[in-house]
């Protein structure tokens, strides 16, 4: 983005406003005013970030301006899509609007998308709704938008369906359907949430260019600091349901002047901030024993009708005592699937897995029970982790009941302790899952592999739905905690920044096979292999300035791993 | 997707082996045997023992089924005594006749429930849903034989649109002939069926109208008509589709009541006619045949739902 | 057996089940307008039919020949009297106790029986799921109509046989409920999360899986109750009732029935009108679970 | 008797007659004709089967109750006559009319040979054989002419018994066409030796497993009776056309005649308010719809039925057995019986209180004076003073105990201990709401009189299967058992019960024995007098062998008015020949 462009979008008359705009949910004796009275210019060309604390409005805003809060939703004052305001509108002219004026990404891409009809299909429709068009040019356009989104294969992909398309490709798709009829304005909510550093670049790249050639104004929600200094010219900043402050990107991210602003950006995990020593001088004798030790494991998913899917490739592993070995990679590298193999939820198609000494196989019954005891586990998703029918309490305690610790004043006692410990209200023990956060949730999952003191903690993406504050708190807690109790801990993260921070060493995977594997300070800042450079040079950092120098080395050795490909 | 449908074709005859082994079983626990059904309170104990004797029910238990396999095997169903014709006879006689019924009661059904209960859900906890809800729930709790009744007397009598009878003819294209004697036994057939149709239609519809991509295709600014019908509605037929399946049974219990009041002799009333008589071979066949249909008919709706749910089509193991 | 093979689907109840509290349920549940109606109309019927007797008296065992089929009236008689002189009130207030009690015993039997065999089924998966699928296939293959027959000549006809008839009939279809559901929970990660550190199957199976299939159970066994109580009339038409002189409101009705011509409606409206107010009122019971449970909508 | 059986030439609507046209009749519902052939196999005796057999193939005697009473019927018959009887009352000379079959050969008594010489040597098959019965007591069958034979019994027996039940069972069949034993096989006199003889019936009772092929098979089109088959679908329509090659005294007057087969009782009364049928029946539920019914011009008559109806009771059974053994028990609870009261709210005066072993309807020379009354009237009290005067006392719920054991006068009897309650078990057939309101009708009278009934049901078929004579003293299964919702026991026109009565008689299920029965059964068989049967009919009325209830008529018939000649034969079958249209 470009001073240039920056001024001449001030001039334009705004494409997106909302003034005084207040969204209330009565919900009977439970009202939520999620929004008090927000303020938002979009111009053409531009992109306005609207970061903030969870809950704090983002989503409920977008959605006001696509129409498309639930029916029970209370809106008051002005909307304008053009000039046009969305709150006064009828079904039909709304329905005209949308995709058309105004076209929204969706968090969740996967859900986001019919399950049963064709990719393209779905994308032709959105053409269809607003053109008179044959069904030959629909599949022609269909086409460009594909290549438009960098979709590979696009004639092949249309035909299919989202659940055989990865996360990042279903991403791909909702923005190919919302920027379908060139709208004027496009509103991404999270459109990198789920994914990967890498295609994390690849859709801000996507949108950039977006921006660029058609002048498309974007509202961009996100909690990354470093994808809002890259593809930002405003930030607004919200929390409970106002907006806190705003102005250039730049402007916000270098110099805060809200203390909210400040104390989000202070938590911000930046890559190159220092790491952890890995124990790896001591000598051979007495080094710590392995508490996990994965040796030449290869994991394949079997699908009938299609060939195995190779998720782990002849992997060697091991994690010792007091030692957090880091597990990086792109989404789909296969790191849940080596830390459910190492928990023997998967089968290993080959190789050997020792947990704790102990041969996998060999832990059945009563005996592979009592190994179980020392393994503490977080699994990478918090929504799905915890019973909803048990209260959070219960929840945590209940690796204890198995394995008939302590008495249940005790085990009362411990979970609250436990609850302190990840920062929780000792209350929230009789609260049920959904009555939590994402991040609470997730918190819990972690009280609970502590529950038992364990030898061995497998962590899976333990930090992803925090808010950079929250995640601060949670992290410091683990390295705090293990330090105490000297647990060995495989710990798995997209994030390098966290990794880097938590991390002895690092292994990092690509297709089920590990490319580099090391110290933290040498793989992550004197990486040896181009796929880890890729990765460390794709990680936005929170200055718009000194992004825009990392986007610029980003692309060269991306260019340059493409030649090296090709040549 | 070949060896799939062999694998549930081999699970399907494994289905029908255990069926005949319960029926078999069932069966030869009756008290007393068919004998002096068959032949009347007049017969002599000489000629019940003859009559046992020539049916091979003084054999081994065992043994009498393991001829009855042999004799399925050869596609031989047995001969009914009460009929004095063969099971295959029979039932090649009647289950056209049962299916075209029960067929068309389904088709109607179908028809009238899937819109309702999508209307429904959209207008969901507004008038419009409460009062169908009310008549559907009339329509559940209503028996059939109860409301063949009504029907019989009000659309027959009272008013005389249609015939009391389904179609006397013995091919299917002499009852098609007849389109509004058809009408009674049908719409007897199809308003429990709506009445459940429908329930499982709203509900599914329901669901599927919180899902997300319900959302994303309206920020398309797709019209809601094509939103409901394109993207809910193919969604939702899944559960409807399933349970249509595992519907036979049940339908055939419902023929037995509308082929009894509207002198339609089909499947369901030979069943009905040779269990007065514990007619065994012609029990034995009717259920063979009924199972094997509700075993076709769950396969061919998991084929239709593989159709309609691409994940399907890859989640077979 | 194959994912494919998803059983008919419960009724009227959402993907994702969530937990509210117990209270919080029931809460939501009498909230829910029709739900009320539907525990009052219960509640009514049950008192109806077992308190009734104390506040009308009238003796079902002594037949007069004199005063049967008297209209709705006469001296005595407010609902008039049947084919050979009971009193209708009286008898639909017994009627009702053998229509209750066998619905809901065996609505009971049929979910406990189906919860347990569907959440094992499931929980295990591969072959013992294939084997034990099977066996509900061949089960719901068997048309109930066959399966009441043989078991009507085999069993002397009382409310206990009934139910258990019954019940053994009902309980293919809630097991099948249950193991679907329990085929997608076991690869849920809370059941993952209990495997990994050592968690029995029995204790998955009880605390996990079963707990979280309590939408789908506690809808489809009002379902069952309903359907109980109009099987017993489909069964009472095909004269395989209780024997008289005790009665059910479904025998009742297909008496009465028989009697549509002669002018008698007084044995045809009573109980009709009963049977359908039971089984509305149970399925608004379960309409009003279905919401109670459902926490997209309730938040 | 109340406007049922006999003589039903009545009815209104008289006008002209004319000869041709169509009527359809409702055949009882969920029963369709599956046998064809004159050769009675069992399992296929049904009434509706023997009507068209009758058609085709008239019996050598025939039976009707067109007179008024049940008697021979010499215009449906083969024969011209009676029988002549010898002397020694042994030999019967029978002598065939002009009959001749449908290929225009004459009908002659090597015609009847062939049907004799099959039964014979097929004894086993055939369904009417009683051993010692016909034909193991014809001693010599004799062919005098081409028209007469001639039969000699083993002894001399009641002629009305052996011509009602025993020559009555005999048919003429063309020997000239069936006499083979294959298709293509030639046709002889395979039948004049027993092994050729078992080879044709083979053959015949193959052919006749066919349904499908009844309307074409050349055999049956070979007939001698008014009526030949046109149609027959195994549904159960069958199209009877008249017999154009018909030369005896009984032609059709109709030229087709539809026999529609319903599947339930509502079913063929719906085609009844629709038009649809001619000659069809009310379920007696709908009884109310009759001024309906008449409305469309129909008349409504009863169909009496040639039967008798009682629940047997199990003389051997270990616990009740003891109980049904006392003569005052069993009049106790029969005098707890209120048949009128059935038979008039119950049945809606459709079921004819039976009060002894002959059926009440016709009434006929077998009928006692004592049976023409109810020697057991409807009394409660009268039930209840027997019981106490019997050493019985009323309990605390009105059940009666046994207070005074013992075998005198006023004690209990024979095996019944003190304290022992007087009740028993009926065991009794499902799907009938008449038979359920009677069962609740007598529970609750037998209550009155201190007698505990429990009722316990199930499917007909199970109740027949379960009820069946059982060793004394053991625990049958059974105590008493009601079976006749539709009629129990149709009886041949001459009403000997010997099966029913007799001690050692094949259905005499609950095990009755008395030897005085026993004579008298016995010399009913071979005595000439009338009134040796109506001394049966008094012993077993007053001795009651089982507890005697309401027979139901065969059905409430609703009949055109514009179709006369109809009678309503009281053994169930109808004679179509007879029927005509009225302008
Ligand atoms: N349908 C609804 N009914 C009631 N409250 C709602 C509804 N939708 C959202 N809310 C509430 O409105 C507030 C704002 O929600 P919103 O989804 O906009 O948050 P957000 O800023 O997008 O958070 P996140 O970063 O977690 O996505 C929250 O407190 C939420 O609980
Ligand atoms: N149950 C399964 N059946 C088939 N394929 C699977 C299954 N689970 C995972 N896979 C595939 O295995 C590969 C590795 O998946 P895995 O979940 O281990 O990735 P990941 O590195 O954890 O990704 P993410 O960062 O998105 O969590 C992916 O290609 C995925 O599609
Ligand atoms: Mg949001
Ligand atoms: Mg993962």
């Amino acid at each position: 983005m470009t001073e240039a462009a920056a001024d001449s979008a001030a001039d334009s008359a705004p494409v997106l406003t909302v003034r005084d705009l207040r969204i209330s949910f009565p919900g009977g004796e439970s009202r939520v005013d999620a929004v008090r009275g927000v303020d938002l210019e979009l111009r053409r060309g531009e992109v306005l970030a609207l970061v903030g604390e969870s809950g704090s409005g983002k989503s409920v805003t977008a959605l006001a301006a696509m129409g498309l809060l639930p029916p029970d939703a209370q809106v008051a004052g002005r909307l304008l899509v053009g000039d046009r305001d969305v709150t006064r509108l009828g079904p039909a002219e709304l329905r005209d609007m949308r995709g058309r004026e105004i076209g929204m990404v969706f968090q969740e891409p996967t859900t986001a998308l019919n399950p049963v009809l064709t990719v393209g299909d779905q994308i032709g429709e959105a053409l269809t709704n607003h053109e008179n068009l044959t069904a030959a040019q629909v599949r022609e356009r269909t086409l460009e938008l594909l290549e438009a989104v960098g979709i590979p294969e696009p004639a092949e992909r249309m035909r299919a369906y989202p659940h055989q398309l990865s996360g990042g490709l279903c991403q791909r798709v909702v923005i190919a359907m919302a920027v379908a009829c060139n709208p004027a304005v496009i509103i991404a909510d999270e459109p990198t949430t789920a994914l990967d550093v890498t295609v994390q670049a690849q859709i801000m790249r996507l949108l950039r260019e977006l921006r660029d050639s058609r002048g498309t104004a974007i509202l961009l929600i996100t909690h990354n600091m470093g994808v809002v200094a890259d593809l930002a010219d405003r930030v607004a900043v919200m929390r409970d349901g106002v907006v806190v402050e705003v102005g250039t990107a730049e402007q916000v991210l270098t110099d805060p002047q809200h203390e909210y602003t400040t104390a989000l950006l202070a938590a911000v995990p930046r890559l190159g901030s220092g790491s952890r020593a890995a124990a790896t001088d001591e000598p051979a004798a007495d080094r710590p024993p392995t508490v996990l030790h994965l040796q030449d494991v290869r994991v394949e998913y079997r699908t009938l009708g299609r060939p195995a899917v190779r998720a782990v490739d002849d992997v060697t592993l091991a994690v010792r005592r007091g030692e957090v070995v880091g597990l990086v990679g792109e989404s789909g590298s296969g790191k849940s699937t080596i830390g459910r193999c190492a928990l023997g939820l998967v089968p290993a198609t080959a190789g050997h897995v020792t947990l704790l000494g102990v041969d996998q196989r060999r832990l059945r019954g009563s005996r592979g029970r009592r190994v179980r005891r020392g393994v503490g586990v977080v699994l990478q998703n918090p929504a799905s982790a915890l019973d909803p029918r048990m209260t959070v309490g219960d929840s945590i305690a209940e690796p204890m009941v198995i394995h008939r610790v302590g008495s249940r004043a005790e085990r009362q006692q411990r979970v609250r302790r436990l609850l302190d410990d990840v920062r929780l209200p000792a209350a929230a023990a009789d609260r049920y899952p959904h009555e939590m956060s994402g991040g609470q949730r997730q918190r819990v999952g972690l009280a609970r592999a502590l529950s038992l003191g364990p030898d061995l903690v497998i962590a899976d993406e333990p930090t992803s739905a925090l808010d950079v504050s929250v995640q601060e708190t949670v992290l410091r807690l683990l390295t705090e905690l293990q330090a105490v109790h000297g647990f060995g801990c495989l710990f798995i993260s997209h994030d390098l920044a966290v990794v880097e921070s938590v991390a002895h060493r690092v292994v990092v995977l690509l297709g089920g096979r590990i490319v580099e594997e090391g110290a933290t300070q040498d793989v992550l800042h004197r990486p040896r292999e181009d796929y880890t450079r890729l990765l460390i040079s794709s990680v936005p950092v929170p200055d718009p300035v000194q992004q825009a120098a990392r986007r610029a080395a980003a692309d060269a050795v991306l260019r340059e791993s493409a030649r090296a490909l090709a040549g | 997707m070949t060896r799939y449908v062999a694998g549930r074709l081999l699970q399907a005859v494994v289905v029908v082996l255990i069926v005949t082994v319960i029926v078999f079983a069932l069966l030869h626990s009756l008290p007393g045997g068919p004998a002096r059904a068959i032949l009347g309170i007049d017969a002599t104990p000489a000629q019940m023992a003859d009559f046992n004797h020539q049916q091979g029910f003084d054999q081994p238990l065992v043994v009498q089924y393991l001829q009855y396999l042999g004799r399925l095997l050869h596609g031989d169903l047995g001969r009914s005594f009460a009929l004095n014709q063969d099971v295959s006879a029979v039932v090649t006689q009647r289950l056209p006749k049962t299916l075209l019924l029960t067929g068309v009661s389904t088709l109607v059904a179908m028809a009238v429930a899937v819109p309702l209960g999508v209307w429904q859900a959209v207008r969901r906890n507004r008038a419009g849903d409460y009062v169908v809800t009310a008549l559907t729930f009339l329509a559940y709790s209503t028996p059939a034989f109860f409301l063949a009744f009504l029907a019989i007397l009000l659309f027959s009598q009272a008013i005389p649109l249609f015939p009391a009878q389904a179609p006397q003819a013995d091919t299917l294209a002499g009852i098609l002939a007849e389109p509004a004697a058809l009408v009674l036994p049908v719409a007897t057939g199809a308003v429990t069926a709506i009445a459940s149709f429908s329930r499982y239609m709203r509900s599914s519809t329901l669901d599927n109208l919180a899902e997300d991509y319900v959302r994303t295709a309206r920020a398309k600014g797709t019209v809601e008509r094509r939103v409901i019908w394109r993207h809910v509605g193919r969604n939702s037929l899944t559960p409807v589709i399933t349970m249509l399946g595992y519907h036979i049974p049940v339908l055939f219990g419902g023929a037995l009541v509308t082929e009894s009041i509207f002198n339609y002799p089909g499947m369901g009333l030979a069943f009905w006619n040779a269990a007065q008589v514990s007619d065994y071979p012609v029990l034995l066949g009717v259920v063979l045949v009924i199972a094997t249909a509700t075993v076709i008919g769950s396969l061919l709706a998991d084929l239709l739902q593989a159709l309609i749910d691409p994940r399907v089509r890859g989640a077979h193991r | 057996m194959t994912a494919v093979a998803q059983p008919p689907p419960v009724p009227e109840v959402p993907a994702t089940v969530p937990a509210p509290r117990a209270a919080s349920v029931l809460r939501r549940l009498v909230r829910h307008r029709l739900a009320a109606a539907g525990l009052v109309v219960v509640g009514l019927l049950v008192v109806f039919s077992f308190l009734g007797p104390l506040v009308h008296p009238a003796d079902q065992s002594v037949t007069n020949l004199q005063e049967a089929s008297l209209p709705p009236g006469s001296a005595g008689h407010l609902l008039g009297t049947d084919g050979v002189g009971h009193d209708v009130l009286g008898r639909l207030m017994i009627g009702g106790r053998t229509s209750l009690i066998i619905g809901i015993a065996t609505g009971l039997l049929a979910t406990v029986i189906g919860t347990v065999y569907g959440a094992v089924s499931g929980y295990f998966g591969g072959r013992v799921d294939a084997v034990m699928m099977r066996v509900v296939d061949a089960g719901i293959a068997i048309p109930a109509l066959f399966l009441l027959l043989t078991a009507a000549a085999i069993i002397r006809p009382s409310v206990t046989s009934m139910v258990l008839i019954l019940g053994f009939v009902s309980w293919l279809v809630p097991a099948r409920l249950v193991r679907a559901e329990a085929l997608s929970l076991r690869t849920r990660d809370y059941v993952a999360a209990v495997r990994a550190v050592g968690g029995s199957g029995t204790r998955i199976i009880l605390r996990h899986i079963v707990p979280n299939t309590v939408g789908t159970i506690t809808v489809n066994a009002t379902f069952q109750v309903a359907d109980a109580i109009l099987l017993i009339a489909y069964v009472s038409f095909l004269g395989l009732g209780v024997p008289p002189p005790a009665t059910d409101w479904g025998g009742m009705l297909s008496d009465g029935v028989t009697n549509i011509y002669s002018g008698a409606w007084w044995l045809i409206f009573p109980p009709g009108l009963a049977i359908v107010l039971v089984v509305c009122a149970f399925n608004l019971i379960g309409d009003g679970l279905r919401d109670a449970f459902e926490i997209r909508r309730s938040r | 008797a109340c406007g049922g059986g006999a003589g039903q030439q009545a009815g209104t609507g008289g006008g002209a007659p004319v000869e041709g046209g169509t009527a359809s009749f409702a055949q009882p519902a969920g029963s369709t004709p599956n046998w064809i052939l004159p050769l009675g196999v069992p399992g296929r005796t049904a009434s509706f089967n023997q009507s068209i057999r009758d058609a085709l193939w008239p019996p050598v005697l025939s039976y009707t109750a067109e007179s008024g009473k049940l008697g021979l019927d010499v215009k449906g018959s083969l024969a011209t006559a009676a029988p002549a009887w010898s002397a020694d009352g042994r030999t019967a000379t029978i002598t065939l009319g002009g009959q001749s079959w449908s290929d225009g050969k004459p009908v002659t008594s090597r015609d009847v040979e062939f049907w004799f010489n099959l039964i014979k040597a097929n004894t086993s098959g055939w369904t009417s054989y009683v051993k010692g019965n016909f034909p193991d007591n014809v001693t010599a069958f004799t062919t005098v002419d081409d028209k007469s034979f001639s039969m000699t019994f083993d002894q001399a027996y009641n002629q009305q018994w052996a011509e009602a039940n025993q020559i009555s069972l005999m048919y003429a069949m063309p020997q000239h066409a069936w006499d083979k034993d294959s298709d293509a096989g030639p046709v002889g006199d395979l039948d004049r030796d027993p092994a050729g003889a078992q080879r044709v019936w083979t053959y015949l009772t193959g052919q006749a497993s066919s349904l499908d092929t009844y309307a074409t098979n050349p055999l049956w089109k070979v007939v001698d009776g008014p009526f030949t088959l046109d149609a027959f679908s195994t549904t159960g329509r069958v199209t009877l056309k008249k017999n154009p090659a018909y030369t005896g005294p009984d032609a059709a007057h109709l030229d087709t005649v539809d026999l529609l087969p319903f599947t339930s009782e509502d079913a063929a009364f719906n085609a009844v308010l629709a038009g649809d049928v001619d000659y069809g029946y009310l379920p007696i539920a709908s009884l109310a719809q009759k001024p309906r019914v008449e409305g469309l011009k129909y008349r409504v008559q009863n169909w009496d039925g040639w039967a008798i109806n009682f629940a047997p009771y199990n003389f051997n059974d270990a616990t009740a057995g003891p109980l049904f053994r006392q003569d005052y028990v069993r009049q106790a609870i029969q005098r707890s019986v209120d048949q009128d009261g059935i038979s008039k709210v119950i049945w809606k005066g459709t079921a004819v209180p039976t009060y002894g072993p002959v059926p009440q309807q016709p009434a006929g020379d077998s009928l006692s004076d004592a049976q023409k009354t109810n020697l057991y009237p409807f009394d409660t009290a009268a039930a209840q003073a027997q019981l106490t005067g019997h050493g019985w006392q009323p309990g605390a719920d009105g059940i009666v105990v046994c207070a005074r054991p013992g075998t005198g006068a006023d004690q209990c009897g024979d095996g019944i201990a003190a304290g022992t309650r007087l009740q028993f078990e009926m065991y009794s057939q499902s799907g009938s709401s008449e038979t359920d309101a009677m069962m609740q009708e007598l529970q609750s009278s037998l209550a009155k009189a201190g007698i505990a009934m429990t009722i316990r049901t199930a499917p007909l078929n199970t109740v027949l299967a379960d009820t069946k004579p059982c060793a004394p003293g053991a625990a049958c299964g059974w105590q008493a058992s009601f079976f006749g919702a539709r009629g129990a026991w149709y009886l041949n026109p001459y009403p000997l019960t010997d099966r029913q009565f007799s001690t050692p008689g094949t259905g005499n299920f609950g095990s009755y024995s008395n030897p005085e029965t026993d004579s008298l059964e016995l010399a009913a068989r071979v005595s000439n007098d009338p009134s040796a049967m109506q001394a049966v009919s008094r012993q077993l009325a007053t001795d009651l062998p089982g507890m005697w209830l309401p027979e139901p008529v065969y059905q409430v018939s609703a009949i055109k008015q514009d179709l006369q000649g109809v009678s309503q034969d009281p053994q169930a079958v109808i004679h179509p020949q007879r029927w005509y249209r009225t302008k």
